[in-house]
């Protein structure tokens, strides 16, 4: 029988008992038998694990699914997948909601006077043929504009568009890293973003590329990062205009006056080539484009000290195997060129290609098009060009400047077919809307990274009417218009073609294959590059105050805005959920005279917008940010020498509207007010004298206390175990309204504690304590200590006092305020493994107690104990720099053992004698 | 007058409560206990002549924490053959060839915040009697209890099993 | 049962009834209705300090030993570890049994009173004798008792 | 004229306040009815909607529901004293308190006891709290201060009751005697058939002086009880030594605020001057006086511990209550309990009743308010910094609590109404 058949039996075989969490059951439940005994090795009531890959953003994480009951509750990262080796991101982790959105399109529409009325594919299809054909008549072009896409899905497309004859157009995303690409392609001939091998250096140096966040593949970068630390003498000087996550986790952080980059690298470039490789001769007027310059003038220029200048050059001059990343804000300035280019430069001067620079294989990037490409685009459509214009999975309205007036032109096509999941700010404008299903309902490959094939395989059947890309572009050709499964044989044909039986097998299995690609060496070529450079780029502005529009770890070019959970999941720097704001210098903050949630008027010549204001400590003066999603078509100028995005806003003034307005700030103080959560290392031994004695007796475990240790070390504030937090516990989403007052519902939290610029996250959850305050104060043993050192909430017997929140001495207790609503179908990704908590309960973090009792069960059958790493809880899981460790404490071989009698050991608030059972290893990068 | 008085609130105050008591008891049992199934399955012919074993059809039950209902072509792989006249059969053959599975009615249910694995109660030696009781002497199966806490408590109490409230509760 | 003596003066009555005990008339035969405590009458007709003290004394030590037992016993029966404390800890359990012993306490000496004063009485409340503020003697005649 | 004239003025007198209500009587019953019925309206649209109606919120869990528990309880308690204590001490002036005293305690005990359950955030399963033999075969926690609380305030409940009630039971037959009809009845029932032979006497004043030294001890341990839900907690600002005593002095110091806020409007209103006279203002003023005196004490002491100790989560939650965003109650709070009521230093002023009346009307606010800013300043800063918040109550919590009042004094005007508000025979007694 059918895989999906089987999928949905197995869905229905155990509809259990209706959620009701005041006690008494619905006993009305249906269940269903099979029809024929299921696959060896499916059982039903326990969760099967499929490989896919996440969608959510351009990198093409490998993810496995565990799905119950026919459906996918968890998205985890696979282990040992080229990309992201079992890490996973905050956007990653939530992109679950994507596909159990109540919003998503239920099913094809086509507009009707005015409004969009839904028909059957047929129809769809039919109408988009027709279209098609009259406007070729008509002598117009059909033109197709996609997202970033790859792999088979990508050669379908130029199939179906040449079949179709229908022009298909540069690939649109608002990262396309114009500037990086022009630099390589000018230079080495290479438009395209190398795979950085960071793991391979002993020494980086990166310029504005936001790599823990957005940058091109983060959760890859995390790990490499993770990796070379690991390897030891290594070292990473983050350079950068603005205040940034990335920044603040790198061994030292820079900031360089905005467009001033260029003076520190031409410096770095002229360094290297005399004292690190005089070997190596550049053409002499490429070189002039980057000028012989001193300490003090770019001390002097660019705002860094002298002495910080010359730390950078030696290191990167004296390291063995440096590596330099220029990107992200830096190279979207009108000197982004000039940046990329002397990046590139000092990469080749340095020797670091094509070892840790590798072009081979690259990010797959060059079908991407650049903001110029969009204008000619919108242009022709204002000539009416354009006839039929499919806009695939992408989002131009919301993310082009107005000035490109995209939305108006493109009404002159004859005909706008949207593709995508939802009625956004584009699709909702098209005249036939054909509904996408999500990459879990669908088949498909991506190549993320050249020689990389990451599997999409459908873990259910369809929520909605819906169809996968590739069936629905083999609809539009009128190959089985609308039938599903069309595209799976066409992919399993191209498996076999490129990978084999055995290739396609290992994809089908394990979710990716990797190809080992010959690196590729490059030649450098000056003249095109001088060319370019000695052209100016853009009129520079006059300069600072500037504004960044900066990529948003939560939501990356503003794509991921509508999933519920990362609205909920507060920005790590600033601590926010529900935005937007803009980003104050303390220094500007006072010439202001504003304060956080003041609303103030930020106006560049004609330009201006009104934001509640968030002082950002550690962010240098004459510097404002904005993420770049926080207001729809922001005023981006165009390079006209990449074509890539300016964004940065020159010529900035701030000024306060007297309003104030309510944001939420989750955290309540942004300085730990002396209290050592994450005391000095220096104190160390003022710690061991809080040596505890007490009047009870000892309460011991006999088998297993769980227990974890947190690397402050290795944090970097990421939020991704957050993410996966909420996913696994149903954490439900508690809203606006309910975040003003603090009643936030997130069981694990990331605090962020700033000194004098620096910031340090705090992980923050239940601390299980051995004499837990919260216990003892419970009328009705709602919350007790169990024999394995859990401190377990039981929900149903709460009654809700309320008592053991008050008496948490570290607050990580949530109360339902409400009964919290899961709009259908969000209902259905709960984890049945977890009670959904009723109105007027106290919940918390029980160590992911589902994934211990089912680890137990497992290792009960097999007649032993459970092993160290056998599982772990779903933070310790998502988290990329493994910064969490979980496991059982009396195991002295395990690894949270290890950590906990570490010397770097110490636990929060241990003075009071509460005992955790979470151990945090204090510190910066170990 | 004081009698009358005395009288009522007497009658009042015994009446509320044997309502109250009433009202409690008709929501606890609310449920029919032996509900019809869609195709009348008479577990004395199969479990009680036939001696057939409860896992040759509950196949799960020493696997998962569902037991599970058999997969038709259990059945069909006698009833292609026998009783085929039969209405009840014919409807069974009626779903098998139509790919339409039989929406059973649940007799024992759980509430959503309780943990339980029939595996773990099999595997430790439980019959499946003690809790669902002489279903080879049922025609339409019977709920013979409730599955209130107290009734698994004592017998976790008895057999020594764990009293861990993590154990059961979610 | 002979005529009531009515006074309407308390000094007139507490005379009157000293003369009756000088006369002899055997204490248990004179029964006395006052409109409040009046101290003197003990004196005149001594009788037995009231038992209601042995009610109190027991059921407050009821109460003791039931708070005690109460939250020792119900903590055994199903001992679960809350705040790193012993499952009997005998500080908190000890105002259980504090309240428990009032509680027990009041409740029984209450009970004594109604016991011991035969309260409530039906023949009382329907009765509509009523004496109002006089202070009232009654001599019951021998054959009746 | 003769002691029997006086007797039967002394009926009439007190019984008078029995009779047949005035206008302005039922305006104010039918005032404080409508509060009582609003409360209770707000309540179940509470329970319907879940605790979120109200203000909490996150650090702050608890705050105005807990507040008025403890203030109905601390109101309670100068009923006990009075009736109690005094009685042991053979205080005079107690005569013409205890019976308004005593109904005082009920009443605030009936709404007191409601509030933890008003506050729960699943009230409909209150029954968890109750140690009794069930199904699910789960006891309750005894090592939690809130179930100390359900027993002491239980039991505190009961014994005012019966203390209430045995004390009223002579004055029953009183009332039997001089009322008519279905009210006769009702009065008959209640006296028990007492008729007030000397073996009735001698048990009763046994009766009443055991069960005055029962209630006795509950003056302390009740409240000490409620105080340690605070102390045995870890939260700084709660967690101090000093909260049992000074829990007690602040609810002895309330309730006979609110004795005389209650009494001299009955007395004026009944005029009822013979037997309430200012003397006894006078001295009830100075108990007043005298705990307010420890009340400031532990003021001083609770800031001099967090200073000195200089335990960086104790000087932080002072230097809150302080200066934070509840500075202002804090301030009000020691002005109407600390320094207003040292007027009462100046003999005329504590025989004035109009002076008398203002004072006990603030320091019941005064008094509020110490239990709001203790339990909501402590616990908006605690511990963690990043969860610290701030707390600003909705309409809801303020109509419930507004309730309450309103269901207090409901109760108060029926007393008044239908029981003798004076202990007619100890009066008489005492002529």
């Amino acid at each position: 029988m059918k895989r999906r058949d089987f999928l949905w039996l197995l869905g229905v075989i155990s509809g259990s008992a209706a959620m009701s969490s005041c006690g008494s059951p619905k006993r009305s439940a249906k269940f269903t038998s099979y029809l024929l005994p299921p696959e060896e090795g499916v059982v039903p009531g326990e969760a099967s694990f499929h490989p896919s890959t996440c969608t959510e953003c351009p990198a093409g994480c490998g993810v496995v699914a565990r799905v119950r009951e026919g459906r996918p509750v968890k998205l985890e990262g696979i282990p040992g997948h080229p990309v992201n080796d079992g890490g996973l991101c905050v956007r990653g982790q939530s992109s679950l909601y994507r596909l159990y959105h109540p919003e998503r399109i239920r099913g094809p529409m086509a507009r009707e006077g005015g409004k969009l009325r839904p028909i059957p594919w047929e129809e769809a299809f039919a109408r988009v043929a027709g279209a098609l054909r009259a406007s070729r008549e008509k002598g117009r072009k059909n033109l197709f504009l996609s997202g970033r896409t790859t792999g088979s899905l990508s050669r379908l497309a130029d199939a179906a568009c040449e079949r179709l004859e229908v022009e298909r157009l540069p690939e649109y995303e608002v990262y396309s890293h114009a500037a990086v690409k022009e630099a390589n392609g000018l230079l080495f001939g290479e438009r395209e973003i190398p795979h950085y091998r960071i793991e391979k250096a002993d020494f980086l140096l990166t310029v504005g590329a936001d790599l823990l966040e957005t940058y091109v593949t983060p959760v890859a970068y995390t790990r490499k990062l993770s990796s070379a630390r690991a390897g030891g003498d290594f070292l990473w000087h983050h350079v950068e205009p603005h205040m940034s996550l990335t920044g603040a986790d790198a061994d030292r952080r820079f900031t360089v006056a905005p467009g001033r980059e260029p003076l520190l690298l031409s410096f770095l470039l002229r360094e290297v080539l005399e004292r690190k490789s005089p070997k190596i001769r550049l053409p002499g007027e490429l070189l002039a484009a980057f000028p012989r310059t001193t300490v003090e003038k770019v001390s002097r220029d660019a705002g860094i000290p002298p002495e910080s200048v010359k730390e950078i050059a030696d290191r990167l001059v004296a390291a063995r195997r440096p590596l330099l990343i220029a990107g992200g804000i830096s190279t979207a300035q009108p000197e982004g060129l000039e940046v990329a280019a002397a990046a590139a430069l000092i990469q080749w001067a340095a020797g670091a290609i094509p070892e840790r620079v590798d072009f081979a294989g690259g990010e797959n990037y060059r079908n991407v098009g650049t903001l110029r490409d969009m204008e000619k685009l919108s242009a022709r459509m204002a000539k009416g060009e354009a006839g039929v214009v499919f806009l695939f999975r992408t989002n131009p309205v919301f993310s082009l400047p107005p000035r490109v007036a995209f939305r108006e032109n493109m009404k002159k096509a004859d005909l706008l077919v949207g593709m995508g999941e939802f009625l956004d700010e584009t699709v909702r404008e098209a005249d036939v809307v054909l509904p996408l299903s999500h990459s879990l309902e669908s088949w498909g490959d991506v190549e993320p990274r050249r020689g990389v094939v990451s599997l999409l395989q459908p873990v259910l059947p369809p929520l909605h009417d819906t169809l996968s890309d590739g069936d629905a572009l083999l609809g539009l050709l009128g190959k089985g218009s609308g039938s599903a499964g069309g595209y799976k044989n066409l992919l399993a044909a191209a498996w076999e073609k490129r990978l084999g039986g055995a290739g396609r097998n290992r994809l089908l299995e394990k979710g990716y294959v990797e190809e080992t690609l010959p690196s590729r060496p490059v030649s450098l070529d000056g003249k095109g590059a001088t060319e370019a450079l000695r052209s100016t780029g853009p009129a520079s502005g006059v300069g600072k105050p500037v504004l960044f529009l900066a990529p948003s770890i939560r939501t990356f070019d503003g794509r991921s805005r509508i999933l519920p959970i990362l609205a909920e999941i507060p920005d790590p720097l600033t601590t926010i959920t529900y935005g937007p704001w803009i980003s104050v210098s303390e220094e500007d903050a006072a010439r202001a005279g504003v304060r956080d949630r003041d609303e103030a008027t930020v106006a560049s010549g004609d330009w201006k917008a009104v934001l509640p204001v968030k002082v950002q400590p550690g962010l240098p003066g004459g510097v404002f940010v904005l993420h770049r999603d926080a207001l729809p078509a922001p005023p981006v100028r165009t390079d006209p020498r990449t074509g890539g995005p300016v964004e940065r806003i020159d010529g900035i003034s701030l000024s306060k509207t007297g309003k104030t307005v309510e944001i939420p700030i989750l955290s309540g103080s942004f300085s730990q007010q002396g209290r050592g959560l994450i005391p000095d290392p220096v104190h160390l031994d003022e710690e061991r004298r809080h040596q505890r004695w007490t009047l009870y007796p000892e309460h011991d475990h006999k088998e297993y206390r769980w227990a974890m240790a947190v690397d402050l070390g290795r944090c970097n504030g990421c939020a991704a175990c957050v993410a996966a937090c909420h996913v696994e516990n149903n954490v439900p989403v508690a809203g606006t309204a309910d975040h003003l007052k603090g009643r936030e519902m997130s069981w694990l939290r990331i605090e962020p504690f700033y000194e004098k610029g620096e910031v340090d996250f705090l992980p923050m959850l239940c601390q299980q304590c051995h004499n837990a305050p919260c216990e003892s104060v419970c009328p009705v043993f709602a919350a007790y200590h169990n024999p394995e050192g859990l401190n377990v909430q039981v929900y149903n017997r709460c009654v809700g006092t309320r008592y053991c929140s008050n008496n948490c001495p570290y607050k990580v207790r949530r109360f339902n305020w409400w009964e919290h609503r899961w709009p259908t179908p969000s209902d259905r990704m709960r984890n049945p493994d977890v009670q959904a908590r009723g109105v007027g309960v106290m919940e918390k973090c029980t160590f992911c107690i589902q994934r211990i009792r089912a680890a137990k069960d497992k290792a009960k059958d097999e007649g032993r104990k459970v092993r160290d790493g056998e599982f772990t809880t779903a933070c310790a899981q998502s988290c990329p720099t493994g910064a969490i460790v979980f496991g059982n404490l009396l195991d002295n071989e395990s690894g949270v053992s290890r950590l906990a009698h570490s010397g770097r050991t110490y636990r929060v608030f241990e003075s009071l004698g509460t005992e955790p059972s979470v151990f945090y290893l204090r510190g910066k990068k170990p | 007058m004081k009698k009358t008085f005395i009288s009522i609130a007497v009658l009042g105050y015994f009446g509320l409560s044997v309502l109250l008591v009433a009202g409690l008891g008709y929501t606890w049992h609310r449920s029919d206990p032996a509900p019809a199934q869609p195709i009348a399955f008479p577990h004395t012919v199969h479990a009680g002549q036939l001696q057939i074993p409860c896992t040759y059809c509950h196949v799960f039950v020493e696997r998962s924490r569902h037991a599970g209902a058999p997969p038709l072509s259990t059945c069909m792989g006698c009833h292609r053959t026998i009783a085929t006249e039969r209405e009840e059969i014919r409807k069974l053959t009626r779903h098998y060839d139509e790919k339409r599975p039989v929406e059973w009615v649940r007799v024992y249910a759980l509430p959503e915040f309780i943990y339980f694995s029939h595996k773990r109660h099999v595997k430790a030696g439980v019959e499946c009697a003690m809790c669902h009781g002489d279903v080879a002497g049922m025609k339409r199966v019977r709920r013979v209890n409730e599955l209130l806490m107290g009734w698994c408590v004592s017998c976790h109490r008895v057999r020594g099993a764990s009293r861990d409230c993590a154990t059961c509760h979610k | 049962m002979a005529e009531p003596m009515v006074f309407r003066e308390k000094e007139r009555f507490l005379e009157s009834l000293r003369e009756l005990v000088r006369d002899g008339v055997p204490r248990e035969r004179i029964r006395v209705i006052t409109p409040f405590g009046v101290p003197e009458v003990e004196e005149i007709l001594p009788g037995k300090r009231s038992k209601v003290r042995f009610f109190a004394l027991l059921g407050a030590a009821s109460g003791t030993v039931t708070g005690f037992a109460f939250t020792i016993l119900t903590s055994l029966s199903w001992p679960l570890i809350v705040g790193g404390k012993p499952i009997v800890s005998l500080p908190p359990f000890l105002i259980i049994a504090f309240a428990l012993t009032i509680l027990f306490g009041a409740l029984s000496t209450f009970l004594g009173f109604l016991l011991l004063s035969r309260l409530p009485s039906p023949r009382g409340i329907r009765s509509e004798v009523e004496y109002g503020n006089a202070f009232v003697i009654l001599v019951e005649d021998g054959e009746r008792r | 004229m003769g002691n029997a004239e006086r007797y039967a003025k002394a009926d009439r007198d007190i019984l008078a306040a029995m009779e047949k209500p005035g206008r302005a009587y039922l305006a104010g019953l039918a005032f404080t009815a409508t509060l009582t019925v609003i409360g209770g309206i707000l309540w179940i649209y509470q329970i319907r909607n879940g605790l979120g109606v109200a203000g909490y919120t996150h650090p702050v869990n608890w705050a105005i529901y807990i507040t008025n528990f403890v203030f109905w309880v601390g109101i309670a308690h100068s009923g006990t004293l009075i009736s109690a204590v005094l009685y042991l001490f053979r205080a005079r002036y107690r005569t013409s308190f205890n019976r308004a005293a005593e109904a005082m305690t009920v009443f605030a005990l009936m709404v007191a006891g409601l509030f933890p359950l008003i506050h729960l955030g699943r009230s409909w399963v209150f029954y968890y709290l109750l140690p009794y033999p069930n199904q699910r075969q789960l006891w309750v926690n005894f090592r939690s201060p809130l179930i100390w609380d359900v027993f002491a305030v239980g039991t505190y409940f009961t014994v005012s009751l019966v203390f209430f009630y045995v004390g009223m039971i002579p004055d029953f037959a009183i009332a039997r005697r001089c009322k008519e009809g279905i009210r006769k009845r009702f009065y008959q029932v209640l006296s028990l058939g007492w008729k007030g032979t000397e073996r009735e006497w001698r048990h009763y004043g046994m009766l009443y002086l055991f069960l005055a030294a029962f209630a006795t001890p509950l003056v302390a341990s009740v409240h000490s009880v409620v105080s340690w839900d605070f102390a045995m907690s870890v939260v700084p600002g709660w967690h101090t030594t000093i909260f049992a005593p000074y829990f007690v002095a602040g609810a002895i110091f309330s309730g006979t605020a609110m004795v005389i806020t209650l009494v001299i409007p009955l007395r004026k209103a009944m005029n009822l001057h013979e037997y309430i006279t200012d003397d006894h203002f006078e001295s009830i003023a100075k108990i007043m006086l005298f705990t307010s005196l420890i009340v400031s004490y532990a003021y001083i002491v609770e800031f001099g511990l967090a200073w000195y100790g200089g335990n960086v989560f104790e000087t932080g939650a002072f230097r809150y209550r302080a200066l934070g965003d509840f500075r202002y109650l804090t301030w009000a709070m020691i002005f109407c309990n600390s320094l207003v009521p040292l007027s009462l230093f100046v003999k005329r002023l504590r025989r004035n009743t109009t002076c008398l009346l203002v004072v006990s009307l603030l320091v019941n606010v005064g008094m509020w308010l110490e239990r709001f800013v203790i339990i909501v300043a402590s616990l908006a800063h605690d511990y963690d910094p990043y969860v610290w918040g701030t707390y600003s109550p909705t309409y809801v919590e303020v109509g419930i609590s507004l309730g309450s009042f309103g269901m207090f004094f409901t109760l108060y005007l029926l007393f008044v109404k239908n029981l003798p508000v004076l202990s007619i025979t100890e009066i008489k007694e005492h002529l």
